[in-house]
């Protein structure tokens, strides 16, 4: 059972009880503050995929599935291919969710991590257009959330870029005017690995990778995303609590910190190493 | 449908190298995902599906509950990276359609008079689509189902049956699906000899159809086998709470 | 007052002794355990329309219309037209209805008619390409349920079998790259007569051509399609229940023998006699 | 709407023969469908409509429910094969507008206090369209209306007026509408003197459209003698539960 | 706080009361019968629209803004440019207004301006065509409701009328078979001044653009839109009431009379004087 | 985001001639629509952006209320002339993402626990949108909710810093958003020095992070002695009930 839908009797009670334990620097999993959970990262599991990533961070898993396709560039870039990143929490990775259109949550998950690839440039866009203004290389990400238990964002932002690493697309060319698969296969051009790593705020601690139980009970969270060189290329603040600025900075410093070692662990399970 | 590769070579073998009456590779494994009720994933071909049950629990909206029984409810799902060409992730007609012949499959195995008041909801999510997803996800979603302990009246198990090049055969892949003359998805409660679903495209002699029908209950008892042995490992073997997994090669 | 909205508690009541009066080899409305209602078939009643016809099968009515149009062909059938089975049950057709998008019965009832007339090959697809991959004819047959009292599944199939047999449509021609109206005007390629009977268990009884009121106490149903060489062509069980593999058998000599009839029938009412 | 053919002849004829102040050939049945309450088939020119009414009835949801009257729903829709182009299932914008005005039509004939915490549904489905099809399904909804017993103050019923060749004419059909340069369509009820719909497309003088009102009512009482008629059949002449048939032709 | 919404038991009150006023030939505010509110009109207040006005009617308060790009024409007027007209009303317009897509009334509404527009040939259309058949003008016109107080249709038919008087679009030319912006601005061409009047009927009276008070409390309205030559170009019936056919002559009399009197308005506002 | 253009010259003014820590003319206005509980306009550069509130009043549906606090709702909409192309009405995934996020940077200045079992609505309509539209609409929103009364811990204050030929500089426009390397919306509570919220996107070192951090807050304070000076003119000089305008030109 997720504790991500939050039952207002119960989260004042676990909240005390998690503030008092925070407040000695312990959580409920024994893990440190600032420690993130056990990361597995399984590639290409969908042949039919052009990449595809399981990602498993703790109890949570997500599932990401890279498809390359011709297509339209959009017409304020016509020289650039299309990046496209979906997000779908399905409804049996917890009981509060439920069958529908993506609600604001989901929409939120996936503008997040789309806006992590798209504004680090992890992928050379530039690279795939095929004919300027009329055909390019369309790269869709789509991630399935296969069981919640706390930090979406980092799982997802994991397995999008695992997906992305290890992905093969044909080479498509020009025939005329249309567009042909040569029968080569090229990786998709990725320039960097962009690691966003979550960290939340529950009273006045800070915390890292929380689990749902800790979700519950959490004031405010905030993903922050750096690169290789640990430029910070993306953040989202959430949840209705708030951070001093001092904190913002602590988190920044865990989110680098801990986004290096994670850094290293994507690139050796995709081969990047 | 048109018949244009050669599916069915001289030695009576089939484009995969398998006979017309065997299976392809399954592999099953249950209790997969933590939050589930009840949950199951299997491979079957190229098919790549986790089921997983919720409930019993409360029936929204209310005014829907049934008082003598539970609500049983399904969603069938493809994942957008799941096939050829990426699938729009909104429900397409084809989706709503096969969640609902799923449904009315599993829906004999249940005891659902012992709930009364609540829903029992099934999801099937298809991560990687081949020939008979649909009837491969009815197998997971059953032992997902018992996975969750609702109580059954036996196992429902599918298996579907072709016909290529003029010949019945036992458990059509994509490729055996797109080119043949006929795709016959079935499922059955093995222990008691009924069949929950039948569905059939292309054409079938009076005779063809009586000779699917007989293979379908064949090959479904064989799958039924691997399923029976995942539940056994899982409950009886000192598995339960653990992952079970079950493997049947070629 | 439709009774396909199905209160339990007459349910039960009536199952019990609809079941009783099966046993005894009897119907409510005294007909045979496989005997099918009175059909009424009337063709060309839109003229709007390339092609339209009311069907009535005791009170169930409905009645289709055919649109045929210059369009584009699937991607993967370049060289075929394109035939699309739209099906609505109107609110007005009985009291359960409520209006808005086709909810899971609607879809399946399009589906299996779409599927009916699809597999059996009834219309020559390749011969409604008008130049590969560019131009085809679009064949939209859409059902309007007007009454329903039960098997909307054969009344359905009857309509849209009327309507195509005797559907008229202009002969398109292409001039330089653009599709034209000839201003000939051609009959729609049929190959086949499909026809479906749906054969629906009551306890342990089968009895074909189910009213509102039987469907209301059924277990389950079986709609199989033949063709007219009584091969089975298309196949739908329904319903929360099963069928023993005999019974199944036994519904498949049913739906040769009376399709055969029908087929005579709708030959007879279409002019194809 | 710019005139292009010419829409009157030398004769003072128009396309289809008919005179200026001349109505289209009508047929009306009632108690044409036999699960609705109350239901009503016109042809009107080449409009084909079925109308239904189900109600009083519960109402749901139940926080909209009214407590004095009931509450009156409209559903104007046409099947995709009605017109020329095939048209998309989905309600459009210009059906939702046209079901407004349709039921604000009807409702000041509807003695709704009689029915508290009800609602009374109704349902227009255009089969064929043609000009006019919006009164001709007020005319057929009030039959429908009166067929399923609802109590009354009066009929109502409509016709549209136009002006094609810079004259005021009476029922203006398809080709009519499209190239004339006024459309205005009307619904009455005849026995309480009280103008129940009126819309207007295209430039009318204010003389043209005192006109065009004056000749609006002439035709809808014409109608109202056909829909009287109708209704006198099914309840007076022993025609009762049975579909009564009344015809006016050319 | 609204009134539109109607409360019966208030609403049967509140009707009594002024009914008694309007007997005695009074409004509430003080208008004569035939008065309409004070209006103000302030143009283009919105940069990046091609043009755009702020209209006030009483408390009333709308917002029209235009937006001229190239498009592709409808087939069956392939030498016209295209005009679309759309109206919603913003939820912080009124207490009783919902987020969600646009309800019958907003609809009504818009497809009402919309005839007003269209019917009246305000705009050349004919002069917006760039290509036959493949570019022309497409001029879309969005209203915006900001506060409710009645009489929508007339404040929402001034804003369009007035934002459109005031619209510059550049000038598109083909260059081979694509069209470019020529740097060159030209005014919307438009040909008329539509004008809307509403009158509303309480009990038998009839009074001018009824406020949200009045609406409230009304049994039906009529909408006449009248051009520069007092033609009546557009009508609408509206409220399940009715009306005396000479009430709907004396209405057109009031929509004329005042109509001229706001179009002088307008005039003035836009320039046009 | 690439530099194309030059936006800083050579005396570093950027493009409208404004320096790294100069903000855009700001124009607000308290009071200005007449149905609202509370209202508020802002314009700031180019955004033109009216917000509401309604509320504390009954919570829809009735399952999701909250019986020891209100609930608090917001949507973000832009109008579709607001933007260079025309904007489809319907609210796109990122108006979605600015309403959740709007909603949480507003929230933590509420004292909800006043209101409970009921709803509090915020609306942001954006008539113009310049960069930075979603922190001016939160300034001007919780200018709107204490223009409703609503008891607040603290006023909310935004304001967008950027990156722009590698200089941290505040409150971009639409120009140096698009062209420059990096943008963070912010979102501030001034007494209590809380951020409520922080976006970013584009490529800052760790230490550009930090100024840019430190900029944000200066440039907030600068807003929020705007937007008190509104609110005082509003209530404390006689000006209740009237609409109140405060200018900051340059």
């Amino acid at each position: 059972m997720s504790a991500s839908k939050k039952s207002y009797v119960v989260e004042t009670l676990r909240k005390a009880q998690m503030i008092e334990l925070l407040s000695k620097g312990k959580r409920i999993d024994g893990r440190q503050l600032d420690e993130t959970r056990k990361l597995d990262v399984r590639t290409g599991v969908i042949e039919k995929a052009n990449g595809s990533a399981i990602v498993t961070l703790g109890n949570t898993q997500v599932i990401a599935g890279v498809k390359v396709q011709p297509g339209t560039p959009f017409p304020d870039t016509p020289d650039k291919g299309v990046l496209m990143v979906g997000a779908e929490v399905l409804p049996l990775a917890a009981a509060y969710v439920e069958a529908g259109p993506p609600d604001e949550g989901a929409i939120e998950l996936a503008r997040v991590v789309d806006r992590g690839v798209r504004e680090s440039e992890m992928i050379d866009l530039a690279s795939l257009c095929i004919k300027e203004g009329k055909h390019v290389y369309a790269v869709f990400v789509d991630v399935n959330v296969l069981n919640v238990d706390g930090n979406l964002f980092d799982a997802t932002s994991y397995a999008v870029v695992s997906a992305l690493l290890t992905a093969k697309m044909p080479k498509y060319v020009l025939e005329g005017d249309a567009v042909k698969n040569s029968g080569e296969v090229l990786p998709v051009p990725v320039a960097k690995i962009p690691v966003s790593v979550t960290i939340a705020r529950v009273g006045n601690t800070l915390i890292a990778d929380p689990t749902s139980e800790e979700e519950a009970v959490m004031d405010s969270r905030i993903t922050l995303t750096t690169d290789d060189e640990s430029n910070i290329c993306a953040g989202q603040k959430g949840e209705p609590g708030t951070f001093p600025p001092e904190q913002i900075l602590q988190a920044a410093e865990v989110a680098i910190r801990r986004g290096k070692e994670i850094r290293q662990a994507i690139k050796a399970a995709t081969g990047h190493g | 449908m048109k018949e244009k590769k050669k599916l069915i070579d001289e030695n009576g073998l089939r484009l995969d190298g398998r006979k017309w009456d065997q299976l392809r590779p399954i592999k099953i494994e249950v209790g997969t995902l933590h939050n589930a009720d009840g949950s199951a994933y299997i491979e079957f071909g190229k098919n790549k599906i986790a089921a997983a049950v919720y409930g019993p629990k409360e029936m929204h909206p209310k005014h829907a509950l049934l008082p003598d029984r539970a609500v049983l409810k399904c969603r069938y799902h493809m994942a957008p990276f799941s096939v050829d060409e990426r699938k729009n992730p909104a429900p397409s007609r084809r989706e709503i359609e096969i969640s609902k012949v799923i449904r009315e499959a599993l829906q004999p195995s249940l005891i659902l008079e012992d709930y009364p008041r609540t829903a029992i909801q099934i999801y099937v999510e298809v991560l990687q689509s081949d020939g008979g997803s649909r009837v491969a996800g009815i197998t997971a979603a059953s032992l997902a189902l018992a996975d969750a302990g609702i109580n059954m009246r036996d196992m429902v198990v599918g298996c579907a049956v072709g016909k290529i090049e003029g010949k019945i055969v036992l458990d059509l892949d994509d490729a055996e699906d797109k080119e043949g003359s006929g795709d016959m998805p079935f499922a059955f409660m093995p222990n008691l000899n009924l069949v929950t679903l039948l569905q059939l495209d292309g054409l079938f002699t009076p005779d063809e159809f009586r000779q699917a029908l007989e293979l379908a209950q064949q090959g479904a008892r064989r799958v039924y086998e691997m399923q029976r042995e995942a539940l056994i490992k899982q409950y009886f073997s000192g598995g339960a709470g653990e992952t079970t997994v079950v493997e049947e090669g070629e």
